[in-house]
């Protein structure tokens, strides 16, 4: 662990002393041994303070939308797999450029659910980690510029649990049933929207929500307001969403946001054969169009 | 209480809903006009918004409609490949296809969301689906108490 | 606060006889906003307009509704009776109570409550317009035109003799193009270079046309009006004001054995300096610098500027940029054949004897290598027997491409007629699939190739063809005798499809224009707007757009030409207004905006403050290109950007405004 | 009135809640749902979670709801047909408890009182305080996101709570700390043993690491100090804090409806948002993150304490637990005190 946290720690320095970048966005110790929390690191006297750990939950890609971090111009980031799908959509949607990013992408093997390191949970395993990790595809980022090995064993896998086992089942209910679980779940909603401000591609500077000529979704927090938000949440991220699990970590009221963006993504593939986050050069989705798209709905 | 009993007692069996439809001002639009000049007859549960484009109609009007009580919401517009704008009905397709998985997910009933391409020459076509439609709204189970049914 | 006006018309007893009007109109008193109701018989009518005038000009209205027709019949005379009363014509919508209302429905209490949800409807519509002014964009009166075959060629001529300046660019030393190649012409036989000739040469001295040979356009941006182009001149080694055409460079070029002619296809070579051919206009060689000894061999080689006269041979040329502003564009890029070695059964470049049609052309051709004489390339040996294939890569969705390349039936019907008057006693076989032979004199033209030349038509195809003692053997079906057959032949001639000019997608893209998936550029309406591009003031010519033959190409070109001019009468161009507007202070510059936008309407715009710099980029509508359709808006995820007339507040006061 | 003591069994407190339940009592007390605790109406003592420290959100909605309606409108022609919100208030004419709250929520009852009666009296919010009454539980083991001893308060202070019990061995001592408390028990006194003050466990010696009134002396020169742009670069702005905190209480004013009928509505708002101080004109007085993080800060700890004498935070700690960027306010005021000495 030392090791990783050494290396991330010389990049950095390197980066920081010879100007290339001007701050590197990071993690650090959190509250608890169990929690890590982003670091903004502008001095290289101050590099010390990086780490990364089986706890670097974070997708730190959220903070390249902040103005405030955009001041930087340059800047070094450290991404595991998943997170570094999000720099590419950025890139794919003009909101980050490649020549102003270093990519300090580290290996993961997966992430320890919060809920879990926050009672004290330190193994990783199959029954510690996010759905995400099981599922992943991504161990290694994409694109970087500088990569550092993991330090975790790959998790081993019985072939019990089964991520995301949760669409399936809702997919097999009739609309009644499902419209009573998603009412259920939605009545939690306190539309504080942290789903939107945890989630690194909702980068508009003034969301749909924020709209109201004409009031596009209610600002009520009863039953058609809630699920107004939650669809449209879901819907402007079909086929852009990266699956990193923020906006659902982020969520203090537990609404699962990843059964939707897991439906969502899994209609993207089945119907147009698009992954989002994996081709930085591919067109997104919804930008394009083929003439033999799916049409069997349509009279 | 009783007054909401009531309410629920009224819209039960709904035998008259309302249905709105979003389509295209070349294409569907003239459909109808021509079902109209041929002096067709068809079900007068429709309500037609005419806009430029099926390009132009978000997927979150369909939201929309059904906050404000429609029963059924139909999309219209020109068959691919015959968009007067050239490929509005090709982009607003990949976004129905997706919007429509993403309200039955969420236990919309899909019975309720129509999609059609109706030409300019399709005034019979137009009667058919508005027709069918109204038939299969005025079907369902009232009982269906999805997330945007009041 | 809106003063609004409605008029439910009667339309006679068309919409009164199944819609209480009266019921309409008092519904339509009583919504806010509505200043007037009244109904009236027929307000299409003059005293309907009339009626429609005054009540804006005493109630002094902000808006109008008229409960009637549809608005694909009336708007435009309403919104006109709007204007005459200062009023912004945007301000007047139309309840379809007719052809979706009264004509369709029977019951009248329904049809009359559809009726005021219409009106109502509209009236919230009309409550939330805007004054909208329509776009005028200043015409820069100069076209270009790409590409100097015949269609290329019609098109730069009749907008010249309009009076328009015509910038004409051709990639190769020479127009020309396709045409130029051809021996004979189908139906008429008439010579293909005797018409062409005179045409390239008054293009040549045309003093409207701006010639620009050898030369690429390498840029395109703006829009309709105001396209800024650039073209490369390449550099062609010989300074062209100075050059006689005498002939004296490429007679003494030592390189004339080794580069084939891609004017004789192959079948004959040129020298490293050259014109394509005898007649090219203007006739100025041009140096190919990569087989050229003097640039190969570091300098040495300096025949060609020792025999010119005139000095004008310059090695140091290089390419030159050009720029120039244009308000229109003509897209003629042509086409190219389909490559013969997809189908090694026919024995295309392992054979010699194996030619394209194109090749076989220039074998009759007098200007060809053989000077006319039908000549076999392995041998010079003159054929007695040729057999025909037709469909080679047309109508094959497996190895060629799936469309009908159009001219081949009437092609292969030529050479074989061209080939029995040549060759007395020769004997000509067809393989066809059909034969499509549908213009005038055309099916005439065939039949005589048949019954007058003796070709026998043989419908099939062929399997192998394969060299034995000096035969191609041909081995092939007749279907309709449902025998085998196989024929020993001399030569074979492949009539191959066409396909889009390679790089004609490069030029598409530069134009932003779209194309098909084979690279024919579409038109906007394949029915009613076949000449225009999907991007306004790009037109289409020729081949570029599609299988056509030269009758139909001069057509196109002409075709654009009158559009071209037509939207030069005039000193702008007036664009309706309904178009799309972004919010700058919203827009985070994801341009998906842009990658839905047919129309190449939309662009990057840098904001900036007052010291110049740069704040953000944001989406900026072109008003000269968009056509207001709202695809954007359907993509914009903030809602940043919106259509006017159909702006989403309206839209969502319409479906709020509904009685459920 | 004086306080008064009592003490009552494990098995008499949950024969007491079942009472009140079936007595048409709604009981709002922590519950567990999605592998977390959170309020929640319960049907029965046994779906109380008495035994989590403190359940993820404060119930604040039952004294502030996420939406409240103020008025209701609908059109006839251009008549106008008004109908008052208050009319309709939840719990009006029902006896609402919270049981098995924690003292710093009860502590944020009476902090929100005085916000919403400064100036205009707020009849919504004091129709809902007035029918509430409070049972609260304090607390054995405080977690280390806990501050309520540094803000004033203690995890066994009965400040807000209508009853207070404390847990001792199998049994629960309980102080009545007003009428409203006295009342709720009146008729449920067979179950309560009542015992003298000094019979009452008294409350320990809680440690405080730091002092607050240092962080309001730093706040009160250093607005533009350096480090609230430093320190909230990670705060990603999505208002959790606000959300789950028992004492924040801004709110948005929406009209909702059609041509046809509305309402006003007040919705929970949040200082964290970019658009809460957006201008028309574009301006944005708090524009960073930094800005509005500090302006939490300044209203907790210096804008609200000059105004009503009290800070406007009661030390629960959620807003660090919850905050998905792990921004621990606890750290954040110490930082302040230190900051003020430095």
């Amino acid at each position: 662990m030392a090791n990783i946290d050494e290396k991330l720690q010389k990049i950095a320095r390197d980066l920081l002393e010879s100007k290339e970048v001007s701050l590197i966005i990071g993690y650090t110790g959190g509250s608890h041994p169990q929690r890590m929390r982003p670091v903004f690191i502008t001095k290289p006297e101050d590099v010390g303070r990086l780490s990364f750990n089986r706890h670097s939950v974070q997708d730190l890609a959220v903070f390249l939308k902040k103005q405030e971090v955009k001041k930087f111009g340059r800047i070094g980031i450290v991404v595991k797999g998943c997170d570094e799908k999000a720099l590419n959509v950025l890139m794919q949607e003009y909101q980050v450029s490649r020549e102003n990013i270093k990519i300090i992408g580290v290996e993961c093997n997966g992430v320890i659910r919060q809920d879990l390191a926050d009672k004290g949970e330190t193994d990783l395993s199959e029954n510690t980690v996010y759905d995400k990790c099981l599922m992943c595809g991504e161990h290694t980022p994409i694109l970087h510029d500088y990569l550092i090995e993991c330090a975790d064993p790959q998790i081993s896998m019985s072939g019990d649990i089964k991520p995301f086992a949760k669409i399936e089942e809702l997919d097999s209910m009739s609309s009644e049933e499902k419209d009573v679980f998603w009412e259920k779940e939605f009545d939690k909603c306190i539309k504080c929207y942290a789903c939107r401000q945890a989630c690194p591609l909702c980068y508009c500077s003034r969301c749909i929500v924020e709209k109201n000529v004409p009031q596009w979704i209610d600002t009520n927090f009863g039953k058609i307001g809630n699920a107004q938000w939650n669809l449209i949440r879901a819907y402007h991220l079909a086929g852009r969403c990266i699956g990193c699990g923020e906006c659902e970590r982020a969520c203090p009221v537990n609404i699962p946001l990843m059964l939707i963006n897991g439906k969502m993504a899994r209609s993207i593939h089945d119907l147009f054969g698009y992954k989002s986050g994996l081709d930085v050069d591919a067109k997104p989705v919804f930008g394009v169009f083929s003439e033999s798209d799916f049409n069997d709905f349509i009279k | 209480m009783e007054d909401k009993k009531e309410e629920l007692a009224k819209t039960s069996g709904d035998n008259d809903p309302r249905i709105i439809a979003f389509v295209c001002n070349w294409c569907t639009y003239s459909g109808a006009d021509l079902a109209g000049t041929s002096r067709m007859k068809y079900a007068d549960n429709v309500r037609v918004i005419k806009l430029p484009c099926s390009g132009r109609i978000d997927p979150m009007f369909i939201v929309e409609a059904f906050k404000k009580g429609a029963k059924g919401v139909l999309i219209s517009g020109c068959h691919p490949g015959d968009c007067h704008y050239i490929s509005g009905n090709y982009h607003s397709r990949r976004k129905y296809a997706i919007f429509r998985n993403l309200l039955g997910f969420l236990g919309v009933d899909l019975n309720r969301v129509e999609f059609s391409w109706v030409s300019a020459s399709e005034g019979n076509k137009w009667v058919h689906i508005i027709n069918e439609f109204t038939d299969k709204i005025k079907s369902l189970k009232n009982g269906s108490n999805d997330i945007f049914k009041k | 606060m809106s003063r609004i006006g409605v008029f439910v018309c009667w339309c006679g007893s068309n919409i009164a006889g199944t819609v209480d009007v009266e019921k309409v109109r008092d519904e339509a008193s009583k919504i806010p906003g509505v200043v007037s109701a009244v109904d009236y018989k027929y307000m299409c009518s003059d005293p309907g307009q009339n009626s429609l005038r005054n009540v804006i000009k005493e109630k002094n209205l902000t808006g109008v509704v008229l409960a009637a027709c549809s608005p694909h019949m009336h708007e435009n005379t309403f919104r006109k009776a709007a204007i005459k009363e200062g009023l912004n014509p945007y301000f007047v919508e139309i309840a379809n109570i007719r052809e979706q209302v009264s004509w369709v429905h029977d019951d009248k209490e329904r049809a009359t409550s559809k009726a005021v949800d219409l009106m109502t409807m509209m009236v919230e519509k009309v409550k939330r317009d805007r004054s909208i002014d329509d776009v005028k964009v200043p015409l820069h009166k100069k076209t270009l035109v790409i590409g100097g075959g015949i269609s290329g060629i019609q098109a730069a001529l009749d907008i010249a003799n309009g009076g328009v300046e015509v910038l004409l660019v051709e990639k190769e030393p020479s127009i020309g193009g396709r045409m130029i190649q051809l021996d004979e012409t189908f139906p008429t036989l008439d010579c293909s270079s005797c018409i062409m000739t005179p045409k390239m040469v008054e293009v040549n001295q045309h003093p409207n046309i701006k010639l620009y040979t050898y030369s690429e356009v390498t840029d395109v941006s703006g829009y309709i009006g105001n396209f800024k182009i650039k073209i490369k001149k390449k550099a062609r080694s010989v300074v062209e004001k100075d050059c006689t055409g005498c002939g004296n460079c490429w007679n003494v070029c030592p390189m004339h054995k080794n580069v084939k002619s891609e004017f004789n296809v192959n079948l004959s070579e040129r020298t490293a300096i050259y014109v394509p051919f005898p007649q090219a206009v203007p006739l100025i060689p041009a140096l190919d610098r990569a087989v050229c000894l003097h640039f190969k061999k570091g300098g040495k080689c300096v025949k060609c500027y020792e025999a010119c006269g005139p000095k004008c041979i310059d090695f140091n040329l290089q390419d030159e940029i050009v720029e120039e502003t244009v308000g229109a564009i003509v897209a003629a890029t042509g086409y190219d054949l389909i490559e013969n070695s997809l189908y090694g059964e026919y024995g295309y470049g392992k054979y010699k004897d194996v030619v394209s049609g194109l090749q076989f052309e220039r074998l009759l051709s007098a200007s060809g290598p053989t000077e006319g004489l039908v000549k076999r390339p392995s041998d010079g040996a003159t054929p007695k027997t040729i057999v025909f294939i037709q469909c080679v890569g047309s109508r094959d969705p497996e190895k060629g491409v799936p469309y009908c390349s159009k001219v081949c039936c009437m092609y292969t019907a030529k050479h074989a007629k061209l080939f029995a008057h040549k060759v007395h006693g020769s004997q000509s076989y067809v393989f066809y699939i059909d034969i499509r032979a549908t213009s005038k004199g055309y099916e005439e033209f065939v039949r005589g190739t048949m019954e007058q030349d003796g070709a026998i038509y043989l419908r099939g195809r062929v399997s192998r063809i394969y060299e034995d003692e000096g035969k191609l053997i041909i081995k092939g079906a007749d279907t309709l005798s449902g025998n085998q057959v196989e024929i020993a032949a001399d030569m074979v001639v492949l009539a191959t499809g066409v396909i889009p000019k390679k790089g004609s997608d490069k030029v598409a893209q530069m134009l932003g224009i779209s194309y098909d998936k084979y690279g024919f550029y579409t038109e906007s309406h394949p029915k009613l707007r076949p000449t225009e591009s999907s991007t306004a003031g790009i037109f289409l010519a020729g081949m570029a757009q599609g299988p056509r033959d030269i009758p139909e190409s001069v057509v196109s070109g002409s075709a654009a030409a009158s559009k071209i001019l037509g939207l030069f009468s005039k000193d702008e161009y007036e664009v309706e207004g309904t178009i799309a507007s972004v919010n700058e202070a919203t827009c985070v510059a994801c341009f998906y905006c842009r990658r839905v936008c047919a129309y190449n309407a939309i662009s990057g715009k840098d904001i900036k403050d007052r010291s110049g710099k740069l704040i953000k980029v944001v989406a900026n509508v072109n008003p000269g290109l968009c056509v207001g359709c709202g695809a954007c808006v359907n993509a914009c995820f903030s809602k940043t950007i919106d259509v006017k007339g159909f702006m989403d507040d309206q839209i969502y006061a319409e479906i709020r405004s509904l009685s459920v | 009135m004086e306080e008064k003591y009592f003490e009552i069994s494990a098995e008499d407190l949950k024969k007491f809640v079942d009472s009140m339940i079936k007595d048409n009592f709604e009981i709002i007390a922590p519950m567990d749902r999605d592998g977390d605790t959170f309020y929640g109406k319960i049907g029965k003592f046994d779906d109380a979670n008495l035994d989590i420290l403190l359940p993820k959100m404060s119930y604040k909605e039952y004294l502030l709801p996420k939406t409240e309606t103020l008025f209701e409108y609908s059109f006839s022609g251009v008549d106008i047909d008004i109908k008052d919100g208050i009319e309709s208030v939840e719990g009006k004419n029902r006896k609402r408890v919270i049981f098995g709250g924690r003292p710093c929520d009860a502590a944020a009852g009476p902090i929100m009182e005085k916000v919403f009666n400064w100036g205009y009296k707020d009849d919504f919010f004091n129709e809902r305080f007035k029918n509430l009454t409070i049972v609260s539980i304090a607390c054995e083991k405080p977690d280390d996101y806990c501050f309520c001893a540094e803000m004033q308060l203690s995890p066994e202070s009965s400040h807000g709570s209508d009853l207070l019990l404390k847990k001792t061995g199998d049994k629960y001592s309980a102080v009545v700390v007003n009428d409203k408390g006295l009342e709720l028990i009146a008729s449920y006194l067979n179950l309560f043993k009542e015992i003298a003050k000094d019979e009452f466990p008294p409350d320990k010696d809680w440690k405080k690491i730091f002092e607050i009134e240092k962080a309001k002396s730093f706040l009160d020169k250093n607005f533009k100090h350096n480090y609230f742009q430093d320190r909230f670069l990670s705060c990603i702005g999505c208002g959790i804090c606000t959300y789950t905190c028992p004492t924040c209480h801004c709110f948005d004013i929406q009209d909702e409806g059609d041509m046809k009928k509305g309402k006003r509505i007040r919705n929970w708002d949040s200082c964290q948002f970019a658009i809460f101080t957006l201008h028309t004109s574009g301006h944005n007085p708090r524009n960073t993150q930094g800005d509005r993080y500090r302006q939490r800060l300044m209203h907790k700890f210096k804008i609200y304490s000059e105004k009503f004498d009290k800070y406007l935070c009661v030390g629960c700690g959620r807003c660090s637990r919850n905050c998905p960027q792990d921004i621990n306010i606890k750290e954040v005021v110490k930082d302040l005190t230190e900051l003020a000495s430095a």
